[in-house]
Parts: C-alpha cells; structure tokens; sequence
C-alpha cells in the first residue's frame, strides 16, 4: 500500500496498445481522476498481462488494468494477492479467418489451422466454446499459439487459417485485406468478459475509499466512451499510436462496461480449471472471493 | 576422482538459492527444490498438459542447431575469405557492426514475413545470434595464422586453394571452435525470440517457459531455465571435447 | 664443389629492391645492384650487418618477394614465384603445428596427390636422413628446437628442391645444438649434392660451413667482399686457418658497422 | 579522405534492400526509405504520439549503460580475481556456462519480483547479456599476461596489490576491452526483453519496437531496428577510439 | 675485484632443486648440491650445458624459486623471496609494454612512493647511463632489441640493487648488437661497482665478460670447474689468451655433452 488514505496515491499499470482499457485513457484524459482527489501514478505502461501481475506479486502495483486471464491465473497460484473490483469492457474479440478459405460457418474450422494468443486465454475460451455449440471437436482443429502480432501475417501468408483475437487485430486484418470476421465472440459467449481493473488486496483493505474513488473516476469514464464515441477514439489513438480509421471501426465490436459479472467469470474460471490452471475445487468461492461488485453497485447477477 | 570436487560450488550455490528463497527473502522466487518438482511435472504431466519436456526439448535442440548449421556453414567460408582478403573485411565489417546489437526479438516480425511459421523463422533468430561470433572467430582466426606457414606451403609447392584448405582452415581452427562456443551459447539465449513466432506443432523450451510465465507457474518458469542451463552447459561440454581430440597438438 | 657441371645454378642480375614502408610512405632502398652466379653444388653463405637485406635476398631468390629492377634467374629461367625447385628452410622453423612430424615431411608430397603409401614411405627416408627415425608421430610442439630444424630440413629435402635457401636457419638454437646442427648440414649437403645458399650473421658459423663467403654491404646491401674458403670437411673450430679467416671476416664487419 | 570509400558497402546493401522491398520480393518488408520516413515520424510525431524517438533513445540508453556498468564493474574486478587465482575460476566457471545461454526473456518475470519495477529490473537483464563476455575476456586476459612482467615487478619491489593494479590490470586492458566491445554488442540484444518487463514513463527503444509490432506498423519498426543498429555501431566506435587512445602502446 | 671487501655477496650452501613436473608426476632432479661464494663487486659468468639448471640457479638467487634443500644467503641473511636488493635481468627483457621508457625506469621506484619529479629525475640519470637519453617517451615496442635490453638494464639499475643477476640477456641480439652490449656491461659494471652474476652459454660471452667463469655439469647441475680470467678489460677477442682460454672451456662443453 502507498502510504495513507490521505494521500490518495494509486500505483497503477496498464497495458501500452489496448483499447480495452480506453476508459483508463479517457480518466486520465478528462481528469477523472484529479477530479476525484486521486493522485494516480503510472508506474508501468507493459505490454503484456503476465508482466503486469508480476508487477502485483512484487507489490509494485495498488490498481491496473489487465486481461482476465493474467489476473485470475495469477490469482488462483497465489502469485497474486488480488481482486477484481469493477469490468473495463466485455466481449471485444472475433475469429478472423482468411479471406479466400470458403469457410461459411465456426463448423467450416474442422480440419483448419487455427491461432489463438495463448493456453486458456478467453480467446482460447472462445474458441472452445464456439466449436463445442458448433458440434466439432476440437480434436479436428488444429490449435496453435500464436501472438496477437503475428497473427495478421500469418493470416496474409497463409500461415494460419483462421484465427482467435480481441480488437483492433480482427480490424486490423479486414483493413489489411489479410482477413475477415467469421463470428464475433459477442456472438459466441455474450457479455463475455474481457479486460479487468483489478486491485491489490492490501491496497483495498486500506484504502477502500480511495478504490472507490478510483472506480466512481473509472465509471465516470466509462460512461463518457459510449456517450462520445468519436472522441474516445480519437484518446484511443493519442494513447495507443492505432490509427484512428481502425480504433472507430474496432471500438463498434468492444463493450465498454463497468459491472463485473460473476457468473460469467465463473464461466471462464470453470473452463481453466477443466484446461488443468485452476487448481482450486470450488471454483464458486474462488470466483466469489475473487470479484467484488460493490464499487460498482452491482449486485454479482 | 580428483576432480569431482568441482561439483561442489554449484550444489553450495543450490543450497544458498534454497536457503534464501525458503526465507521468503527473494519474493515468489521458485526454489531448487520446486524447480526440480517442476523439472518432474514437465516430464510426467508436460505443460499444456500433455506436452511432455522430452518433446519441447527435442523440438528446441532442432531449432537451435538448424540455425546454428547455417550459421555455421555460412559463417565459417565467409570468415576465411575475410580473413585472407583483407576487403571482404573492410565491406562485411560496418554491417555487421550495425547488425549485431539489434535484439533477435526485433526480427521476430520479418522473419515472420520472410520465412513465415515454423523451423525456417525461429532457426533464422537463432541464426542471427549464433552467426557474428562464428565469423569474428574465424576472421581473427584466420588472421593469426602465422604468415610464414603460408610461405611454406607456398614454397612447397601450394597454390591458393591448398593453402587455403590445408594451411589457414587447420590453422584458424582453435579460434573457429572459441566461435563455435560463443555462437552456441548465444543460439540458446535467442531461444524465447526464435519460439515466440513458429512453434507450429506446441512444442519448444522457449515456448513452453512462455506458457510457465502466462500461467503464473513460476517453478515451471525455473524449471526451463534449468534445463536450458544444463543442456547448453552439456552442449559446451562436448564442443570442449570434440576440441581436446581435434586440436591434439596443441 | 661436390658436383662439376657447366651453367649457373643461379645467377643474380643487377637485383633492387626497394620496398614502400606502410607507415610513413617513404621508399627503402635494401638491395642495389647486387650480381652473384652460384655454381650447382656449391655450399655459399652470406653474411651482411644486422638489417642489411639479407633475407630479403634470399625471398627473392625464393620467389616470394618480386624485385624493384634486375632479375634472378634459376637455371637460367627468371623467377616469378615460389616453387618447390627451389627449397626455402625459415629461421621461425615454419612447421605445420597441426601435423605430426611425418606429415609435416610428406607435405609437398601430399599436395600434389602422391598416393599415401608412397609419401610415407619416402617422408620416412627423409626423416632417417636427418636422423629422426621414431618420432614420426610427435607433434611439433613435442620436439627441441633441433629437432624442429630437422623435420624443416627434411620437408624441404623431401619435395627434391635443386636449390636448398636457408635463412639463419639455426639462429634460435644454443651454443651446442647449433655446433651439431652445422655439422649435419654439411653432412646432408655432402650426402645429396643439393646447392645451398645459407644466410647467416655468426662469422663462425660462416667459416664453418661456407665454400664462398659472401660479404654484403649495409643496408642497401650490395656485394662488397667475398671470401673462399678452401679448408676440408670437417672443419676444426681451433685450427689457425679457422681463425684466421674468422678473424678477417670480423673485421670486414665491424668495418661496415662502423661507417656511415 | 582515404576512408571514406568505407561508406559505399553499407550503401551498396541499402540499396540492394531498396531494390528487393520495392520489387515486393520480400513481402511486406518496409524499404530502406519508408524506414527512414519512419524515423522522421518517430521524431516529429512519436510512438505513441507524443512519445518522441529522443525520448525513446535516451531511456534504452539509460537503461544500456546502467546494466553495463554494473556488469563491468563487477566482472573486471571479479575476472581479475579468476585470473591471478586459478580456484576461483574453477568455481566460478560451471556456474558460468550453465548461466550464460539462458534466454534474457526468462529472467524477465524473476527481475520484477527482485527488483520490482523500473531502471533497475530491466538493467537486470541487460547486465546478465553484457556480463559474461566481460568476465570470460577479463579471464583470460590476466591469463594471458606475460608471468615474466610479474616477475620483473616482484624483482622491483612490488607486492600482490601493486602487482595487481600495475601489472595485471593494464595487462589485461586490450582483452578487458575486447570484452566490453561484445558485451556493449549483448547488452543491445537483450534491450527489447528488458524493456518488456514494463516502463515506467512510456519510454524505451525496445517498448517502441514491440508497439511499432503491436500496431503493425513495420515502416516504424524497422526504423527502431536501423536506430539500435547506428547507435550501437556509433558506441562501438566510440569504444574502439577509446581503446586506440588507451592502448597507444600497442 | 673493482671493490675491496670482507664477507661474501653470496653464498650458495649444498644448494638442490627437484621439480615435479606436472604431467607425468615425476621428479627432476634439476640442482645438486651446489656451493658457491661469490666475492662482491665481482662479474661472475655461468656457463653449462643447455637445460642443465643454469636458470634455475639464478631463479632461486633472485628469490623467485625456493630450493628444495640447502640455502641461498645474500650478505649472509637467507633469501626467502624476490627484493629490489637483487636485480633480475630477464633474456626477454620483460618491459612492462604499456609504460613509456621513462616509466619503466621509473617503476621500481613510482611503487615505492618516490615523488614524481623525483623518480623521472633519477630514471632520467639511469636513461644516460644507458645512453638512451632523448628516447624517454618512447614506448617497448619502438625498441629495437638492444635498446630493449639497456632499459631493462637501467630499470633494475634504478633501484640500486646490491647484486646484478642476469640470465641469457643477450641471447636474442644479433652478433653486432650484442658485442656492444656485452662492452657496455663491462663499462656500467666498472663504473657502478655491482656485484654481477652472468648466465651464458656463449663461450664468447663468457669469456669476454667473466673475472670467473663457473661451469656446470649436465643436469642435475654441479660445479664441474671454476676458470679465471685474469685478462684485463676491454679484451680482445683475437688476443691468443682469449682463444686459449675459449678452447679450454669449448673443450669441457664437449666433454659434457658428450659423456652420459
Ligand atoms: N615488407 C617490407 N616492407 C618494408 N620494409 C621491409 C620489408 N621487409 C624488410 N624491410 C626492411 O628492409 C630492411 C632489410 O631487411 P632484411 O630482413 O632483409 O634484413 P636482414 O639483413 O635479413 O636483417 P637481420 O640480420 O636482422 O635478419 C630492414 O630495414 C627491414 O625493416
Ligand atoms: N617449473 C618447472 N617445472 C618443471 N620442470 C622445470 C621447471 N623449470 C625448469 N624445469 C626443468 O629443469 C631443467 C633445467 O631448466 P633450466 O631452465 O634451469 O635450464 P637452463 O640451464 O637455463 O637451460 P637453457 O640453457 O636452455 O636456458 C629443464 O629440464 C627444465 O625443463
Ligand atoms: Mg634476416
Ligand atoms: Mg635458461
């Protein structure tokens, strides 16, 4: 923890190129924060998740924004002491597939090349849960992992034929003519969630007025992406570098919410225990230590 | 016998490591003793389950020695050239100056391009680090090869092409072996870069410690460590003695 | 001497050299017109003040080393490289450290696809000759500095060069080796009928071995005296004729040490 | 003047890129023009927007130098030490090559949780890429010092210490800084794995090459290659200069 | 002999030496029993047979060996390790290569915290004694052979060691060279007063330089003989007591290498 409440200082990391986390951006942008007495401190912009909760597990962060994947997975290993207070968006992701594979449907995968950004990652989670309604076992699909970077030229190289990514990779790949949309994931696993802020548990017990201004800042934000579209794509592109032909296009398919949904979490936890990362037995007490929906004034649906 | 009391630093280092993270000094820092249940995990259980160590090392072994055949290959017939003619230094020189410090992890993208997934991209990053030192090496080698041996052969008869193979080839060996050394340990570094692009088939050590540190298994994580350390320990191992035979009359 | 044939063995016409030094760019005069006829069979040294030219002579005799001016002809044919004719023994021994001692003989012979068998078989001959019969399979390293000498001589010896050019060949060896190492020469020389031109700065050394004694200038080096010394092999180090000579030549060299 | 026909190979490699990537003969591989343009950009707008290359090239060279010389410091002292007592090298050199081909990548997760966030975790990773060659050629440079000038200086007075700093160190100083030279060359490829552990400002070479990668902007990715690539040839240069100075006595 | 005095300079009692080499294990017995009384101001010359110890001997003098039996007293005190009273000239000169020529004078003294305007003055004076004076800031590799030798020479002159030890200096010079600097030995010698002990195995040399010359026997190494040169300096090398004598002692190198 940094000190008193009455500092109101808040450590926080985020990761450098995602327009998930726009409604950071946008606090940050707005004043937000300020506004709230809050003095946030950006210790580390990362660029990727994993690194992120290192971060949390040296005590070098009090609040980030992260994936669901980085903060449960740290989470249920005890490298993290951590909770979920409040959604930065769901769903958000697609599975792009080449443009000239005749693929009509998720059941056209069958015997495909198919990337996803890594082992039990939501994408993976999709992925698996878009094959099973489809009624194809993923046995005939041949997964690999591939990083989201990578994924646009090995689409264009025929590398892959399809492939498993959040926004703005799927845009990205429509606007490079390197692919096309087959299924969103809002469409797969609705209000499925994605990215998460998260807190450090000492942090909250300490200071739980401070996080509460954090995510009253975070909602405050969150409110004013889907009010002004246009200009938090514009924020989308000061903070990200994405042009901004792509961030207005990719942020149609990205659902900025604040409420985290715990039976939707359980979902996902229920999956990564099945893929052998969760080790917990119960994973409704550990979903249910894990997300606390008060700062959002949810009630946990 | 005499000398197995040389094993003795490294366990006193294992022990101070187990010492000091079974303190809680150094963090969540895995120790032995969890690198080495992990080390059992990898085997038994394979990370993703299922995808056994044997696998992933096998799979690394042939990305890191196809890149460093090539490296090999190329680097060794250039370094004589430039070594026995002084331009081809001169030209190569300020390239490969400029070349060697950018990270492997930076040409992860183009050799995606160029060679897209699979063996051909990851062995090019481990190519270009195992490469640089193979052809300094051999270049320094082939310049201190002591001119008046040349002049002999010449005066016994040996035009350029004996010379060349019999004279400044055996000549720079020793320095080609250091290259060899310093390429291969280097090889292993680019190890994570060359995996994070190409691992087609869900295998590799790069590629497997990756996964560790997404699932947050950071005794997996040392685990890989471990094993690469001991592996390009056992790789340097057998170059020093493939040395000792072959550089005999020294 | 050991042999009577008419025709040079080799004959030096108005030789320069002048080399361009890389540093300072300045031109270096060391050989000026320097005419020599050495007769086949002959034993001739050339002694000559620290830094005069001498190995420079003999580099060009030996076709590693192209002239300014002038030419060397070998049997009457100008040289324009190095060849396996004419033989050149280095002071630095020059042996190849990754070969052993037969190998090191039987290179020349390797190197123009003479089967295995009968290059062994003929290294082996050359190695009795210098008397090193079992070590054929000792590395370089393992041997004194006499003995290097030796797997020299008799790599040279082996590829039949009909001019042996040696260049202070045994000025690294002490006192005692060196005494025995002349001695061998002379016997080798004697044995094979080879012309030897043999490069030396110890006058004693010159006295002992040389037929004609060739006194060269400083640097740039021409030919200033020539002594012939008609004493018998072997020849006694203490003998009044020995020191004489001996005695001579030292003052022909401090004579153009000490002259601007 | 005479030198400067030095410049025409990198030229002549430009443009034979140019070529290439203007033929479409390696895909999408940005031109030697775009990268330049793509340089212009990193300065006038910055990636992110804002964050300019100067920015981006100081903190890489911040973090650079910091790992650099806490490895040098530590290495020479340490190497000196290996060098002039042989069972200190006996101990010190299994650890060593089991170390030395572990990917920087791998340490990353382990720097964060020693040294938490910022200059120190990623000067981490950079010391483990410059640490090694330091130590290796600071080795066997003390090896190599000719043990008559220990004696010559033992004859004259001088003790271990004097010995030590005034025979064995400027002894040793050609190999030391030839090892400097490789370990400068390391530090640069390990710069983009210590940059991903996470910046503190939003500044770094390496973190603008992974962004340039996030936004598959290539033209900017390679213009962050081509920048490692001069300045780590300029520091090079700057090293060999020194050396020139240092060792005038050579 | 240019000082008179009581008491020896050294004095070698039963003094032996057995290495174990380091391959095989074996011992070799390298020094047997040797005693030695050796007057001060004297210039002592070593001669022997090539590997007989004769290094070994001067090692253990200057401390930087210890015997493995008997002792070495230096004005009657034991050596028990290297001192600047005992001044060691290397064969290979051992300049420190990366200290201009003034600096390596002046290093025997800079280490003992002399002030340095000091030092370079006293180093200076050295530089003139050798007659180096003008090439201070030159750098080893600049040197030619016997510039080399003079200041190492003056470097172990600079700490004013009581007792010169000089093994093999001039081995590497060539024949002109080193007549030079076998004369400017004899002149420092004269003119400082230094006890010197000269390791040789130049007949030459030795009898040149040597008021006694002591030979030693094949290794392990023994007294064999003690010749006094009475000649006065500077000696001729043509004098007939000088060949005399070079005979005498060419004679019992002979016998020495040749008797099993
Ligand atoms: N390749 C070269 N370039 C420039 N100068 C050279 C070259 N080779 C020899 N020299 C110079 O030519 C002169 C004669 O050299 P050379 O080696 O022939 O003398 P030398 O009589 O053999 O001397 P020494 O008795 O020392 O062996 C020397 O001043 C030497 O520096
Ligand atoms: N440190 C050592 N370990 C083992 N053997 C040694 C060592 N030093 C010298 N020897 C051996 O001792 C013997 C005598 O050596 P030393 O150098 O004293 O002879 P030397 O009379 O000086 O010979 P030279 O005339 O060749 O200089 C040699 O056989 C040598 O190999
Ligand atoms: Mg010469
Ligand atoms: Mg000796």
């Amino acid at each position: 923890g940094s000190g008193t409440s009455a500092t109101r200082v808040v450590r926080v990391g985020y990761l450098s190129t995602d327009m998930h986390q726009l409604a950071y951006y946008v606090a940050r942008e707005k004043g937000f924060f300020t506004q709230e007495g809050l003095d946030v401190r950006e210790v580390g912009a990362f660029s990727a998740g994993p690194e992120e909760m290192s971060a949390f597990s040296a005590g070098q962060l009090d609040m980030g924004y992260v994936g669901a994947a980085p903060a449960i997975t740290f989470a249920s290993q005890g490298m993290a002491d951590i909770k979920i207070v409040a959604q930065a968006n769901t769903i958000g992701s697609s599975i792009v597939v080449r443009p000239g594979l005749d693929i009509a449907d998720v059941n056209g995968l069958k015997g495909r090349t198919v990337a996803i950004p890594g082992v039990s990652t939501m994408q993976d989670f999709i992925l698996h849960k878009a094959l099973d309604e489809a009624g194809v076992d993923p046995a005939e699909v041949n997964i690999i992992v591939v990083k989201p970077p990578d994924m646009i030229a090995s689409l264009a190289s025929g590398q892959i034929d399809a492939a498993v990514v959040w926004e703005p990779y799927p845009t990205m790949a429509v606007a490079q003519n390197a692919g096309r949309v087959l299924i969103t994931s809002a469409k797969i696993l609705p209000d499925h969630p994605c990215c998460m802020v998260v807190v450090d548990s000492k942090f909250l017990k300490d200071n739980p007025d401070t996080v509460k201004r954090f995510i009253a800042a975070h909602i405050k934000a969150t409110d004013y992406i889907n009010a002004n579209k246009l200009e938090a794509a514009d924020m989308a592109h000061l903070w990200t570098g994405q042009d901004t032909s792509i961030t207005r296009v990719a942020m149609k398919n990205i659902k900025y919410a604040y409420v985290p949904s715990v039976k939707a979490i359980q979902s996902y936890v229920d999956f990564m225990k099945k893929s052998g990362v969760v080790k917990q037995k119960d994973t409704a007490a550990f979903t249910r230590s894990l997300v606390d929906t008060s700062f959002t004034g949810g009630s946990g649906r | 016998m005499s000398r197995w009391w040389k094993i003795v630093p490294p366990l006193v280092a294992l022990a101070l490591w187990e010492l000091l993270a079974g303190l809680g000094w150094l963090g969540k820092t895995p120790t032995p003793v969890q690198a080495v249940r992990g080390i059992y995990e990898l085997i038994a259980t394979g990370l993703p389950p299922g995808y056994h160590l044997q696998g992933h090392l096998l799979a690394s072994l042939a990305r890191v020695f196809t890149g460093f055949a090539v490296a090999f290959v190329i680097a060794v017939p250039l370094g004589i050239a430039m070594g026995a003619w002084p331009l081809a230094s001169v030209i190569v020189d300020p390239l490969v100056e400029a070349i060697r410090p950018i990270p492997p992890l930076a040409w992860a993208p183009l050799a995606l391009i160029w060679f897209g997934l699979g063996l051909a991209s990851s062995a090019f990053i481990v190519f270009l680090g195992a490469f640089f030192p193979i052809l300094l090496n051999t270049v320094s080698g082939v310049k201190s090869v002591d001119p008046h041996l040349v002049e002999a052969a010449r005066t016994l008869g040996a035009r350029k092409r004996t010379i060349l193979a019999r004279v400044l080839v055996p000549g720079s060996m020793p320095s080609i072996i250091t290259g060899m050394r310093i390429g291969m340990g280097i090889a292993w570094m680019t190890l994570i870069a060359a995996e994070l692009i190409g691992v087609k088939n869900g295998y590799g050590l790069g590629y497997m410690i990756m996964t560790a540190r997404d699932l947050a298994r950071y005794d997996l994580l040392v685990a890989g460590m471990v094993v690469i350390g001991v592996v390009g320990f056992l790789i340097d191992w057998l170059i020093r003695l493939g040395e000792k035979r072959l550089l005999r009359w020294r | 001497m050991a042999m009577k044939t008419t025709g040079r063995a080799l004959s030096l016409r108005g030789l320069s050299k002048t080399f361009i030094e890389k540093k300072t760019g300045r031109e270096l005069e060391v050989l000026d017109s320097i005419n020599l006829e050495i007769e086949p069979g002959s034993l001739t040294c050339l002694v000559g003040p620290s830094g005069c030219g001498k190995t420079t002579l003999l580099r060009l005799i030996g076709g590693l080393e192209m002239p300014t001016a002038g030419e060397v002809l070998f049997e009457g044919v100008p040289v324009t490289g190095p060849g396996p004719e004419r033989g050149v023994v280095f002071q630095e021994y020059a042996l190849f450290p990754w070969r052993t001692v037969l190998k090191n003989v039987s290179f020349g012979l390797d190197i123009v696809g003479m089967p295995g068998g009968e290059a062994r078989r003929k290294a082996e001959g050359y190695l009795q000759t210098v008397g090193l019969t079992g070590h054929e399979d000792l590395y370089p390293r393992e041997l004194s500095g006499g003995m290097k000498q030796r797997v020299a001589i008799a790599r040279t010896l082996a590829v039949e060069p009909r001019i042996l050019l040696m260049d202070e060949p045994f000025a690294s060896l002490d006192a005692q080796t060196r005494n025995g190492m002349q001695e061998f020469l002379v016997e080798v020389w004697q044995r094979t009928g080879t012309t030897v031109v043999f490069v030396t700065h110890s006058v004693d050394e010159a006295v002992f071995l040389g037929g004609d004694i060739i006194g060269l200038s400083k640097r740039p080096a021409r030919v200033v005296d020539t002594f012939t010394n008609s004493m018998k092999y072997p020849r006694g180090r203490t003998e009044p004729e020995f020191i004489a000579l001996r005695a001579l030549i030292l003052e022909y060299l401090t004579r153009e040490m000490s002259d601007t």
